[in-house]
């Protein structure tokens, strides 16, 4: 099983979050969080002075996989999260030694 | 009916027995001097004044906790702008044009800035001092800005924004004001009421709203395909609370200063009269809207039962002081239900109206308008067809005037934002200052 | 003391004047005409009518503030619901049960609905309004209702609660009023004292509250096991904040306009001095908070500070006017002091008051009820018997009657949400929107 | 100007009237009873009072909104804590200071506690009731406060900062006022003419801020090495809006009530010009400062707005009354612009001010006070000069007086919180209570 | 050494946090995410226009633990966690290479 | 590759984001966390009642690093996030599988 980190534009977790519906991505886990890369955040003035804002509002996907689907769940990011602009985003893969479901205590990828 | 000229007869009631004791036509516990009228009148002007002066603030914050946390810098600054290119248009143009004295009818008084009082002068042939007056009219021609700015939150740009503001604040809705306060058509030829501008004042933001709204257009995302509506809800529900108390707090001035005079008894307990009407209609709207909520989803929905608390001010407002107690709850009340039902209305017509002005300040406003032609004192000479001349003819010119000019903003500066801009907020691209830059924020 | 039939005495004295010139009794600087008297008198309701008005916004935002995020916009609704019932209901029936004319002095006055004056008619020989006498009652009467909406915050579904408050202002309040401002059995016999209502209006919201609180249980998990008190902090301290200061302002309207005229030098002059006395007792309260928290915790609590505020406003409110200003914030100090020891002592009794409206209004409230014996005008016949009397009436008969009817809404429809969706939050489960979406909220 | 010892002149022309009947020297339109006149100028005090009581929740919300929310709670409880100090500190020996009767021009009346009215007293000699008097000036003084409150925010300790309160409303203050309301040397030798306070409240508030900012110093991290300055962006912005507008409503009570008479035809209508021109001058400001934002930033900064707005009302301060509209709205104008440029430069100069209150109270207010030279009535005798006099006495008396407070207290009890303390906010340290516990905040 | 990821439902924090403690682990690290799963977010109503909320509120836990416990760990979180109802939440495994403890620079197991 | 976790003080983060700048790290994502470990919270009184709130707000980063300069991140924030006092926090590491650049679909080393 893999766990799959991706960081994505905000305004474009709907629609990740549909595609990966359609491939069969039963639940995942988000999160807001502050991306810093190459994309620069925006030169603010506040009261007359400048500031820049570097840390720039993204969303995190937590998303445990089946070992079957996982590289394809990274596509369906990879593809529908783009816009081609700079600050898109990554996908991290690591590996997931295991899964538990709390309510039943199944584990392994009926987990999932 | 007129208004700002008022006729002196209460008022020489009072001072006239003074110079004249032999009279004795008054009794005591009605006596007045002239210059305690006068004094008392003004002073009616500079409390009502003052108090819907505030309502500025209560726009402000039901508008600030209705749009999205990244929307909410602008929604601020543009209702303080507002108010200020208000007054300073209403100064410039906006008076003379709403009370231009003789004239056509229908449009005049362009002798420019209006010339206020000097310093220890008193007109006391008028009964009230002229300053205090023009200060009572200036802050609801605030009020009718103050209506669109909800209804476009969100996606428009601050500059086309305040363009429309300084025209709609400098001219359409003077000339409203001039056809029925100013003394010119609707007054004279069709004795249409509109006691403190249900009409007048709502209507007129309302159309305004409206015409904004179709020409604008919704915010990115709002209407999906087949129908589907997208909620995007407010971000601060006590702040838009805290907005709808203000709002009728100021109303009391409002409606009770529109009695124009509290110079003698009978003004001063109409003005208290009018107090009660205009809080017990409030009152309906709320609970009504309440009640249709909790039936018909089995929630009660608090941003509700704040529009139909505005939507019960609204629809009193075109005569609060006619109906009796009962009367003006079910006014209210019939104002409550119409927001209810008109909110999602709108939203099945694609019409995108952030906070509700359009059903509140348009629908409920002719509501009340057109039922003062059964509430009015029948010597009053009001119709419903007299009535109904009056919302029309406002529905034109301020549909027609404002269309022009935000057409006009649409093809030539631009009105809205880039859709990156809309997207990542007003704020950022417009203010440079986030409301709430510490609070994390959900998706 | 009686309330609302003015004696007319004090008006004679400046409108007689009038009437007879030749009495020469008032000097000329006391000179006022009867109808000037009758307007001031009628300006002193209106103008305290809206300031106590403004107080249903400073309870909302109070208790939107004390509450936590998940129950904000329940709260929210729940104080403009409140606020318009009571308005409903006191015109409905309220208000002659409160003032019945001639009854049996317990309770009377079950005419129905209450008559509001027509247009332009002036009630001359009250010397004021009815309609803003009615209107300065009403907003009393909603005071009451907001009490207790903060004590039982976060842990009742809104019917039950908006049922609540329709019986509490329809019957409760009136009746706890009839018998004192309605010149009933504690005015006529005991003449006990209740300048602006310490006990008829706090005391009786307190009551309500308290028994609430007993009813209906303290939230879950708030009292572990072993005496733990689990803290839920109010989410929202500016707003806690801005509503003690819309609370401290209306109180002026609150206190100053019980004055119930000011229609001559020397009532104009009480009020004015009730500004003074209730602006230092609430001064008191807070300094005293700040220093008493500061020493035992070493740490001024911001919200005891609050509460501090209010409670010391509670302290003078039955007697506003008597004091001299150093009596004043003694009084209020010792409200404050009140609040800062009885807060944590009804957590070790497991009430659970979510705003702390036990120790403000019902505490500080006999407190301030009690003390009058000592600070009224010697010839008032003022004693602490007749103010005790009046306190443990008010106590009996206001425990009983919230309690019956909290528990038949126990057994019937039921009056606290699933144990899920206490957990989840009211708003949730009742209103359907939440109070601030858009903010991510820490665990 | 003298102020509270009311020239009974335009009194008695209207209550001598009735006393002298045959004198018929007063128009009808302009006669009003010596108690009628009474009873409307203790009136205008009262609200005045209230409306400038409310300025206190003003401020309150305007440095909540702009502080960091790890400093909200103790920023509330300062506001709440500063004017209850000031009441106390202005009866218990700050009012005679101010108002010393008989004295050498410079300090005087230390004649303690000031005696109130007792209850039905009026005195009717001043034309007002004395408490109503005492109460509007006990609210200016607690203004001077708040002013002071803003500026040294998130780094003073609560109880050095209630200390530095106490002296300043009790003594340093109350001086200032002695100088020219108190009819002191300020009145006497120079003609110095300030109206309302521009230099009295809010320049006194200004300088003792100043003296604040540099002898506390800059928040930690605020100004980086190379001239870098870090920005702290407030926290709430709507938060900050309010507060605005309250600010705004309570200055027509503010300027308006200290015409300090509304007795006469004359004088209300004074009042109503009054009104219209604080509103213009604030409009004026608010307008320049978003267009300047605007154009020099390409955004328009909604905390400037505010400021422009708040910098327009103090500009008008010292003179709201000789104006025309017009050259209102210019001097309201010039004192948004003087905020917009002042602000990024005490940052250069590491001024570290949190809300603006120096260019809005010390800076606008400097500029208000020297234009009356020119905007005053010719006869008044008002020069450049003498203002000049009054600006730089106030300046070296409060500059001189905080500094000896702040440094005493720095160098006993300490101002500033530890290091950690500081980076962990005020709140955690001092209050105990977070302002907004359940919002996730970001880093 | 195991890096054990717990989304678990909000009000259950302090319970778990209290088991987790009684079997001696001593440190964690929590943050508020949005669940998406099987159990479906509420309709709501919000000015006469349905909408759901399918991103739920879930408590995230992260905890490095020695591979001692780990197996204990996510027992202990499994049956604290459980309230038999959808939407209970997943306990995800993940292999730790090292730990490190920034105050004294120790790293390994003596980190945790 | 490796996934970086650091849990630091929140006052320290900007310190940390310089440093790491400094040695070639590109990019980062940064969270808000509340962390549980031996640093005890403070004790509080609200409305007389006593409380610790033993969660503390700590600053959580995720680092995607090559293996080459993996043990020079942890170092470098070891160090600069060091105030040696308790609650400091920690580092985690864990082997990371593949990472993905949204934007252009690169992946390996180049994709961070
Ligand atoms: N090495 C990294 N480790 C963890 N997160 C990263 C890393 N580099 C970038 N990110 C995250 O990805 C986001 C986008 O990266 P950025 O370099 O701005 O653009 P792009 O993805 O187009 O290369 C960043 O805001 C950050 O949240
Ligand atoms: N594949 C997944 N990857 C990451 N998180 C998941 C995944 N599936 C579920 N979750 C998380 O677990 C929570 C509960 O899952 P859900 O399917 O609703 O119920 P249950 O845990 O009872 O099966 C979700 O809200 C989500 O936060
Ligand atoms: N076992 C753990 N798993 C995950 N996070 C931990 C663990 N132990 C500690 N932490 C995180 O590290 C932070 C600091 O730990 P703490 O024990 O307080 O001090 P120190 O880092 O000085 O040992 C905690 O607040 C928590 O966020």
């Amino acid at each position: 099983m893999k766990f799959i980190i991706a960081i994505i534009k905000p305004f474009k977790l709907d629609e990740v979050r549909e595609a990966l519906g359609a491939i069969g991505v039963a639940g995942m886990t988000v999160s807001e969080v502050k991306g810093f890369g190459r994309q620069k955040g925006q030169t603010e003035i506040y009261r007359g002075a400048e500031y820049s804002t570097n840390m720039l509002p993204k969303v995190k996907l937590e998303i445990a996989a089946s070992d079957d689907i996982a590289a394809q769940v990274v596509e369906t990011i990879q593809q529908t999260a783009n816009t081609e602009a700079i600050g898109d985003g990554k996908i991290f893969v690591l590996d997931l030694a295991s899964a538990t479901r709390i309510r039943t205590g199944e584990s392994g990828e009926t987990a999932l | 009916m007129k208004r700002s000229i008022l006729t002196l007869a209460a008022l020489a009631a009072g001072a006239g027995l003074f110079a004249q004791p032999a009279l004795a036509a008054v009794p005591d516990a009605e006596v007045v001097s002239g210059g305690t009228a006068y004094i008392l009148n003004t002073l009616l002007f500079m409390m009502g004044g003052f108090l819907v002066m505030w309502m500025a603030a209560g726009f402000a914050m039901l508008e600030a906790g209705l749009v999205r946390a990244k929307n909410t810098s602008t929604q601020c600054i543009k209702n303080i702008g507002l108010y200020s290119i208000a007054g300073l248009m209403f100064w410039v143009i906006g008076y003379n044009i709403a009370y231009p004295g003789e004239f056509n009818g229908f449009i005049g008084g362009f002798s420019g800035i209006y010339p206020m009082q000097g310093v220890g002068e008193a007109d006391t042939e008028t009964g009230y001092s002229v300053a205090s007056d023009w200060f009572f009219q200036m802050v609801f021609c605030a009020t009718t800005a103050s209506i669109v700015s909800g209804t476009v939150a969100e996606r428009v740009k601050i500059v086309p924004f305040f363009i429309f503001v300084t025209v709609l604040t400098g001219i359409i809705y003077p000339v409203v004001v001039s056809w029925e306060w100013g003394a010119g058509y609707l007054d004279s030829e069709w004795a249409f009421s509109d006691f403190a501008g249900s009409t007048l004042v709502h209507s007129t933001g309302g159309w305004a709203a409206l015409m904004g709204a179709l020409i604008i257009g919704a915010r990115l995302g709002r209407y999906g395909p087949d129908g589907k509506v997208n909620v995007f809800p407010g971000t601060n529900i006590p702040l838009a609370t805290l907005g709808t108390f203000i709002l009728w707090l100021g109303w009391f001035g409002f409606n009770g200063a529109s009695q124009l005079a509290m110079g003698t008894v009978g003004d001063v307990s109409d003005v208290s009269k009018i107090f009660v009407n205009t809080n017990m209609a409030a009152a309906g709207g709320v609970v009504t809207a309440i009640i249709l909520t909790q039936l018909r989803y089995k929630k009660a929905d608090v941003t509700m039962a704040l529009n139909g608390a505005l939507a019960g001010l609204v629809s009193i407002t075109a005569e609060p002081l006619a109906p009796t107690v009962g009367q003006s709850i079910l006014i209210g009340a019939i104002g409550g239900a119409i927001v209810v039902f008109t909110v999602p209305l709108l939203d099945k017509l694609k019409i995108d109206d952030v906070v509700g002005a359009i059903p509140v300040h348009l629908f409920a406003g002719i509501w009340g308008t057109l039922i003062v032609a059964w509430t009015a004192a029948p010597d009053a000479g009001v119709t419903f067809i007299g009535q109904l001349v009056g919302v029309v003819m406002t529905a034109v010119w301020v549909c027609a005037a404002s269309a022009v000019v935000w057409l006009a903003l649409k093809y030539t500066i631009g009105v809205r934002p880039s859709e990156e801009d809309e997207v990542g907020g007003l704020d950022h691209a417009e203010i440079g200052v986030e409301a709430y830059p510490e609070f994390a924020r959900t998706t």
